[in-house]
């Protein structure tokens, strides 16, 4: 049975609202398939894709899920954009003791032995773009963020690490998802006078912000863990109306090191009309290596075997964006956090990069899978019960 | 800020909230009002006016035209679709709620397969003011002209042309219409086709303001729904002044307590309104005039 | 004596000018599909029979409108919040009360009776004011979007109920499953036998009592009312008292939905009740022929049927041919697709049998 | 001989599968009125709305001024210069009484001068209620606006469908009289379904029985003074 | 005692007073026609008995229970049933479904079909008991629907224009039909046009004339009315 090919199952939203961030996830996938098929497959055994395309839509990934894992008895699963995908197929992956890769960047807290996230989280991101930006444009702050788990739970780590450094919140609004009218917000925004703006916005619909923003000319720098890296936001409104975004990301497709321009070649020679290489194009590809590597050395695709290689603890790749490394209590990754830029013409510079930024939070706050698996996303104001 | 800024901020929001509400709704307002279809893929026709309008920006055409050419295009698109798709249906109204449903998920997928996940905006024109510290969009307050302009020119042509006639007579009796020399298909496919072609106008009109992707639509859809059914079933009497209260409603909710507010709001003082006036606004108005 | 006679009456409303399918072979057809649904198990690996059991699930809810909708003549736009409240009320229920000593079966009985108690106010507030046409349907489309953006927001833990987080958008889970006890250890029932059988014996009893409630005077009073509830109303019949225990009737089933998709796959979210799952089950019923329990039942699940497979098998293209054949299907078969199929077989019998 | 400026042969019609008519043969002259009685359900309705164009006929040909016209739509029809006034009137009940006048003008495609003030003259309740919509005059009021909106359009035949149903007394004989006036002014064709035998006998010229989608007799100006011929006409 | 009342029941739309002052009573086992000018309020007052529309002022009584509040289908059930100016009936629904909706109120399931048959057998439908009602003849749908409002068995039958559209035999017909009804007890309120027939039934008759009582007596006083003539019957009938 060994020789048989190792299945990949992938679920990533190809039409419906997240495709415009999620169709270079799967293409991504492929990408490093046909490259690991081309160099002999895993231990010798050829990487095979089971593609669903789930719509945006939540019911599509429980069926979708169990489909997968039942009748396609996939070897492992890459799936999900939006929280809410990931929690609905969770239970699933759990019911079958699969193994979930989520490649994105999100709010934080799943402690979950059937899930490897690849995404940067809060800790990793606003630890490092919130003193940067306090220390460069001032103290005063305001947020606005998506009205759900996502943007709630963002503000949450904005506010705690804010208050840190000696910051002051002058403001926070939470926007509903579908919501493309921000007038009244901007109004608030100059109302509150703050030296810059942290945007936590989701969705195509909540990306008009920008450039009605910048119409009413509010010209405020902006912070982001989640634009730029993954909507492009830059690249779709017309300058300056991103002008002075600062986005900590793992991963966009202007980073210029030799690792980037080599997988941007590579991506672009197999998918020309790509619009755009995103930070989860790059950690989806950079998971394909990491699962390859634990199916290596566990020399199983068993997920008990794959567990026992995680807690070694030295799990790493280079993926495009740095080095990558799966913390063994919350089995999430360490990041090189990039300070993306944006420009009045739009372009990218990168001021500044941290490396090896763990996701420490879980870990500390009490989460440890080779201990227990409580399969639970936790927050900061709702941790592990130990710690409580 | 003081009393006058304070004033103006609120209509300048208020303004805004009607414009948007206004726009979104005229082209719905025509197709139920007028033809007692529910149109589900309004949305689409508005995704259709932005696309097309940015396109023919891009292409070099200046702003006004380019938004005039969405609105053309969406108009075609829109008589077309009713000849397809929507005549053979004028005797099962409900059926036609699932058709256009159809023809939404067609649209959608459709520009997502043939022109990608988004299209590059145009970049909104015409800069800013500022007023009392605070600094507006100037586009913003031409939306507001151009929903009022709009709303005069329906007014005109229903109630000053021959056409605004003979489509009221052709929805409410087609039978009759025809029988009195009425050529009830072509007014069918105008009307539809102008319905069509003002929800291009908003798509248009907001393309420079909006993030292009093929499922923009959906975020007219809600506010558009809810002004037609408070409006009830007379355009000018019902969807003007439904736009109006709504726009206090929401502008006010949202300036208190945040866009949520501002949401639930609107779709609660819709289910009010609903409950003092069944049959919506025009319904009461024309009850009393009669 | 009285009341065996009694119950053979109420059986005899099994068929009636409200249901198609009158004649021994309409039963014979019935018990044959019922048959082969019951042997299906052992033809089928688990995966299908999961599968079909989330299949199930929706067609309660299908029914429920066919009943408000294609008999009652109320377009509720809004079955969705009934179906959302009674998922989320199985969720906080179970939550904290457990899976054992068949709680959860109690917790389903509570679920489907706090949505059916919403729909009754609701209902009352809606069929009392007169509201009715589109008004019916936005103010119930309102009420499930009211709903939803408000789930949606709940994502803090000050938004729990005892132990149960509602969680926000990205939803709740970790409810148990539905569960069963039993002497030699408690059934859980996961998507698969039993769930199966236990659904498609609740499929069953559900389609029958339908039947028989509209082929009842009751039933009569609600087609009247749809055809003209002014006439209805000279004919002496409350109407409201009519439409109100139809929509109480059928929101409940749309809660019974909730209920056992929650337990199917231990997640609810505020998705299931915004647009687009709302304007989802008036697809369903109209696509199957709204005016009629059976091609809604056999019309639903065929359109779930297929548009899963369009996704398994369509790529990107699916979602448009799914467009396509709802405009063909309007298009082509007026009284639904039910209807369409058997009208052209038909024909295509009548030309074999003239050559 | 001139053309019948209306003329059916053989004419087969009906409702989707259902035939009605059975071959139809029915010939109206210029300037004539005819009437067509028949009892209840026999196929009079149907016939008229095939003669507008409202049903397709199945078979057999609709002919005007000798042209057949079974390939043309109602609003085709309509603007060779027919009126159609249904039965159960049809007026347009959320628009004013004055805009269902205007919709008549269709007929002839054009605004004709004094065509309003004449018919306010003849129906005075329209010109009082210009601005009441329509849907709430009574039952007799809205025959009335039925009958004046053809007559907007100046049209050179109208068939009128029970005009005298619901329309009280002495109003039914002014509509009599209109018509047999405009008839001897300008010649204005009329056929008309009826079952009220003052009415018939007060503008028919000639009279068609119909029974069972069949014309089964035809009776001429002298037969309709016989009150008790008429009767076993329209008796089961 | 009357078994219907009206006291100064006044009913406007906007500035047209359509009711004024309308005193009106209706004897038990009478036969009374309702007639007068298009317009001259006739099928309004059916409707404010009705509770179809709510009176200004004024009070209605129907067996001397005031039923001024009372909601359209407590009159009903009361014993009012009514056969209206445009035929109501359910159009959808075959010919005899309209019939056993009306009739399932007061007979038991057993029996049912057989009324059902009797009633359609009555009514001269029963070769059509199948049709969809909307596809009846307008004639068929007049029948139709007195059908249904005698189906429930009224103490007060309100019928407003019953025999417009149909042949003078079947109108004479209906009113042989309404002089048996008349017989078991019912009470028959008309309202018509067709003189012959209110003088084949009417044992008393009132001309209603913008929204007033006009004139109130036997068919032949008001015939021989010259103002009633003026109004309303023109030379033909005077
Ligand atoms: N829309 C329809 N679909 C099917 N059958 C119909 C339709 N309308 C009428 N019919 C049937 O056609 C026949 C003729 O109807 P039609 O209306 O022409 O009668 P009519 O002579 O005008 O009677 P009346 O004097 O009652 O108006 C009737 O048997 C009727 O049931
Ligand atoms: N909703 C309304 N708004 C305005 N006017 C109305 C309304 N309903 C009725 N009317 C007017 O009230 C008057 C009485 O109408 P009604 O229908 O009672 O007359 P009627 O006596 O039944 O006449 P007919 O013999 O023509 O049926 C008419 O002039 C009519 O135009
Ligand atoms: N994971 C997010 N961005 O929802
Ligand atoms: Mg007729
Ligand atoms: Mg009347």
């Amino acid at each position: 049975q060994d020789a048989g090919p190792i299945r990949l199952g992938v679920l990533e939203d190809q039409s419906g609202d997240f495709a415009l961030a999620t169709i270079g996830k799967v293409h991504a996938i492929q990408l490093a398939a046909e490259e690991i098929n081309a160099a002999g497959g895993i231990g010798g055994r050829p990487l095979e894709l089971v593609e669903y395309d789930t719509q945006s839509d939540n019911t599509r990934y429980q069926e979708f899920m169990r489909r997968v894992l039942q009748r396609d008895k996939v070897d492992a699963v890459f799936a999900g954009f939006s929280s809410a995908s990931r929690e609905a197929y969770r239970p699933i992956v759990n019911q079958f003791d699969g193994l979930a890769f989520y490649n994105n960047q999100y709010e934080g807290g799943v402690c979950d032995a059937n899930m490897i996230v690849t995404g940067a989280v809060p800790e990793q991101q606003f630890s490092t773009l919130l003193p940067y930006m306090i220390k460069t444009y001032g103290p005063n702050v305001y947020t606005i963020a998506a009205d759900y788990n996502f943007g709630q739970i963002s503000a949450e780590w904005v506010r705690n690490i804010v208050a840190e450094n000696g910051g002051t919140m002058v403001g926070e609004e939470f926007i509903p998802l579908g919501v493309s009218q921000f007038s009244q917000t901007i109004q608030n925004i100059q109302g509150a006078k703050p030296d810059f703006v942290v945007t936590l916005l989701v969705g195509t619909a909540q990306s008009s912000y920008y450039e009605q923003a910048g119409a009413a000319n509010l010209n405020l720098p902006m912070a982001s863990s989640v634009n730029v890296g993954q909507g492009y936001e830059h690249k779709r409104f017309t300058p300056p109306s991103l002008k002075d975004m600062y986005a900590t990301v793992n991963y966009v497709e202007e980073i210029d090191s030799p690792a980037s321009k080599e997988f941007v070649a590579k991506f672009r020679a197999k998918f020309p009309d790509e619009p755009y290489i995103n930070q989860e194009a790059s950690n989806s590809y950079a998971a394909v290596y990491l699962y390859k590597q634990l199916v290596e050395r566990a020399k199983s695709t068993d997920l008990a075997e794959i567990r026992k290689v995680i807690a070694q603890g030295d799990v790493c790749v280079d993926g495009p964006g740095g080095q990558m490394c799966i913390d063994p209590k919350s089995q999430h990754v360490s990041h090189t956090i990039h300070l993306a830029h944006v420009t009045a013409d739009h372009s990218v510079e990168f001021p500044t990069k941290w490396d090896a930024i763990q996701p420490y939070w879980l870990g500390e706050a009490g989460c440890d899978l080779t201990v227990s698996d409580p399969s639970e996303q936790y927050t900061p104001s709702n941790p592990p019960p130990s710690n409580g | 800020m003081d009393i006058f800024n304070l004033i103006f901020s609120f209509l300048y929001q208020f303004g805004d909230a009607f414009a948007f509400l206004v726009l979104s709704a005229c082209g719905l307002a025509v197709i139920f009002g007028m033809m007692g279809v529910i149109n589900l893929a309004h949305g689409e026709f508005i995704m259709c006016g932005a696309y097309v309008s940015t396109s023919a920006a891009h292409a070099g055409l200046p702003l006004p035209l380019a938004i005039v050419a969405g609105a053309v295009a969406a108009g075609i698109a829109g008589m077309i679709v009713e000849w397809v798709v929507i005549r053979p249906l004028y005797q099962r109204p409900l059926d036609t709620i699932v058709a256009t449903w159809g023809i939404s998920m067609i649209v959608t997928q459709g520009t997502l397969i043939v022109l990608g996940p988004s299209l590059q905006g145009v970049g909104t024109p015409f800069g800013s003011f500022t007023m009392g510290g605070y600094s507006y969009s100037v586009y913003r307050v031409i939306l507001m002209i151009a929903a009022v302009g709009t709303l005069a020119l329906l007014w005109l042509m229903f109630t000053r042309t021959r056409f605004g006639l003979l489509s009221r007579a052709t929805i409410q009796v087609p039978h009759v219409a025809e029988a009195m020399g009425v050529n009830t298909n072509l007014i069918y496919s105008l009307t539809f086709g102008l319905g069509a072609g003002l929800a291009g106008l908003a798509g248009g009109l907001y393309a420079p303001t909006m993030t292009l992707v093929p499922t923009m639509g959906a975020s007219f859809m809600v506010e558009a729904f809810v002004t037609v059914v408070v409006g009830g079933a007379d355009i000018f009497l019902g969807t003007a002044p439904a736009a109006a209260v709504l726009a206090v409603i929401k502008a006010a909710l949202t300036g208190w307590q945040g866009q949520l507010a501002g949401q639930i709001g609107l779709l609660i003082a819709v289910i009010i309104v609903i409950r003092i006036l069944p049959r919506g606004i025009s319904g009461k108005i024309l009850k009393e005039r009669a | 004596m009285a009341d065996q006679s009694r119950l053979r009456a109420a059986l005899r409303l099994i068929e009636g000018p409200q249901t198609i399918g009158r004649r021994p072979k309409f039963w014979a057809g019935v018990a044959l599909v019922l048959a082969c649904a019951c042997a299906y198990p052992m033809f089928a690996d688990s995966y299908d029979v999961g599968n079909n059991v989330y299949f199930f699930n929706w067609l309660f809810m299908a029914m429920g409108l066919s009943l408000i909708w294609g008999y009652g003549g109320s377009l509720s736009f809004g079955q969705t919040a009934f179906f959302g409240v009674a998922g989320y009320s199985y969720g906080v229920l179970t939550i904290n009360l457990g899976d054992a000593y068949g709680l959860t079966l109690l917790s389903l009985v509570l679920a489907v009776g706090i949505s059916a108690a919403l729909a009754a106010v609701l209902g009352y507030f809606m069929f009392f004011g007169r509201i009715n046409g589109v008004f019916l349907g936005i103010v119930s489309l309102s009420v499930t979007l009211v709903l939803e953006r408000f789930m949606a927001q709940t994502a803090g833990p000050q938004w729990a109920i005892g132990s149960a987080r509602l969680n926000g958008f990205n939803g709740m889970g970790g409810m148990p499953s539905l569960t069963i006890p039993w002497p030699g250890g408690d059934i859980a029932l996961f998507p698969d036998l039993p769930l199966y059988y236990l659904t498609l014996a609740l499929l069953l009893i559900v389609y029958l009592a339908l039947r028989m409630l509209v082929n009842s005077r009751f039933g009569n009073v609600l087609v009247a009312i749809r055809e003209n509830p002014e006439r209805a109303e000279m004919l002496g019949y409350d109407i409201r008292k009519f439409q109100l225990v139809a929509f109480v009737i059928g929101s409940a089933l749309a809660g019974l939905s909730g209920v056992l998709y929650t337990s199917w796959g231990n997640y609810i979210t505020p998705a299931s009740m915004g647009m687009t799952a709302a304007a989802l089950p008036i697809v369903w019923v109209a696509v199957g022929g709204r005016g009629d329990l059976t091609t809604t039942l056999v019309g639903t699940l065929a359109v779930l049927i297929v548009f899963q497979m369009l996704t398994i098998h369509g790529s990107q293209y699916a979602l448009v041919v799914m467009g396509v054949l709802l405009v063909l299907t309007v298009l082509a078969a007026p009284r639904g697709i039910v209807m369409g199929i058997v009208d052209a077989l038909g024909r295509l019998l009548r030309r074999k049998e003239a050559r | 001989m001139p053309e019948p400026l209306l003329q059916t042969v053989a004419l087969h019609g009906g409702y989707g599968g259902k035939p009605v008519l059975q071959g139809v043969d029915i010939a109206v002259n210029e300037g004539e009125i005819v009437a067509i009685i028949g009892r209840n359900g026999v196929g009079k309705s149907t016939l008229m709305k095939t003669l507008i164009g409202l049903l397709p006929s199945q078979s057999g040909s609709v002919r005007v001024r000798g042209q057949p016209v079974d390939g043309l739509s109602a609003h085709r029809r309509a603007r060779l210069g027919i009126g159609y006034v249904p039965q159960g009137r049809d007026v347009f009940p959320r628009m004013t009484v004055l805009e269902n006048l205007l919709v008549g003008q269709s007929i002839s495609g054009r605004t004709l001068e004094g065509k309003l003030a004449e018919v306010h003259h003849h129906f005075p309740i329209l010109r009082e209620r210009a601005g009441q919509r329509a849907g709430t005059l009574s039952g007799g009021q809205q025959q009335q606006l039925a009958i004046g909106r053809v007559l907007m359009g100046g049209p050179s035949l109208v068939l009128l469908d029970e005009p005298s149903e619901g329309i009280q007394p002495n109003i039914v004989q002014s509509i009599a009289r209109i018509m047999v006036d405009l008839n001897a002014k300008s010649g204005l064709g009329v056929v008309f379904v009826e079952q009220n035998i003052d009415m018939i006998r007060a503008m028919a010229q000639r009279c068609y029985v119909m029974d069972k989608g069949r014309i089964t007799a035809a009776l001429t100006r002298a037969d309709l003074d016989d009150q008790d011929r008429i009767r076993s006409y329209l008796s089961v | 005692m009357a078994i219907l009342e009206t006291r100064k029941l006044n009913k406007h739309f906007g500035g047209l007073h359509v009711t004024g002052n309308v005193d009106f009573a209706l004897q038990p086992g009478e036969m009374h026609c309702l007639i007068g000018p298009n317009g001259a309020g006739k099928s309004t007052f059916f409707r404010l008995i009705l509770g179809e529309h709510r009176p200004d002022s004024g009070q209605i009584l129907f067996a001397d229970q005031d039923i001024t509040r009372a909601k359209p289908f407590q009159r009903i059930r009361k014993g009012i049933s009514v056969k209206f100016q445009v035929p109501g009936i359910f159009k959808a629904l075959s010919t005899r479904q309209n019939l056993v909706i009306a009739l399932q109120h007061h007979v038991p399931p057993r029996d049912l079909a057989r009324d059902v048959d009797r009633l359609l057998e009555f009514l001269n439908l029963s070769g059509d008991h199948a049709q969809l009602a909307g596809n009846l003849s307008h004639g068929q749908k007049q029948w139709l629907e007195i059908g249904m409002a005698i189906a429930l068995k009224p103490r007060l039958l309100l019928l407003d224009e019953p025999t417009a559209g149909m042949t003078p035999d079947e109108t004479h017909a209906t009113g042989e039909m309404l002089h048996r009804l008349n017989a078991d007890g019912m009470t028959v309120l008309a309202v018509e046009h067709d003189m012959a027939f209110v003088r084949q039934i009417a044992h008393r008759v009132t001309v209603l004339h913008l929204g007033k009582v006009f004139a109130q007596g036997s068919i032949d006083d008001i015939t021989a009315d010259p103002r009633v003539a003026r109004i309303y019957l023109g030379e033909a009938d005077a």
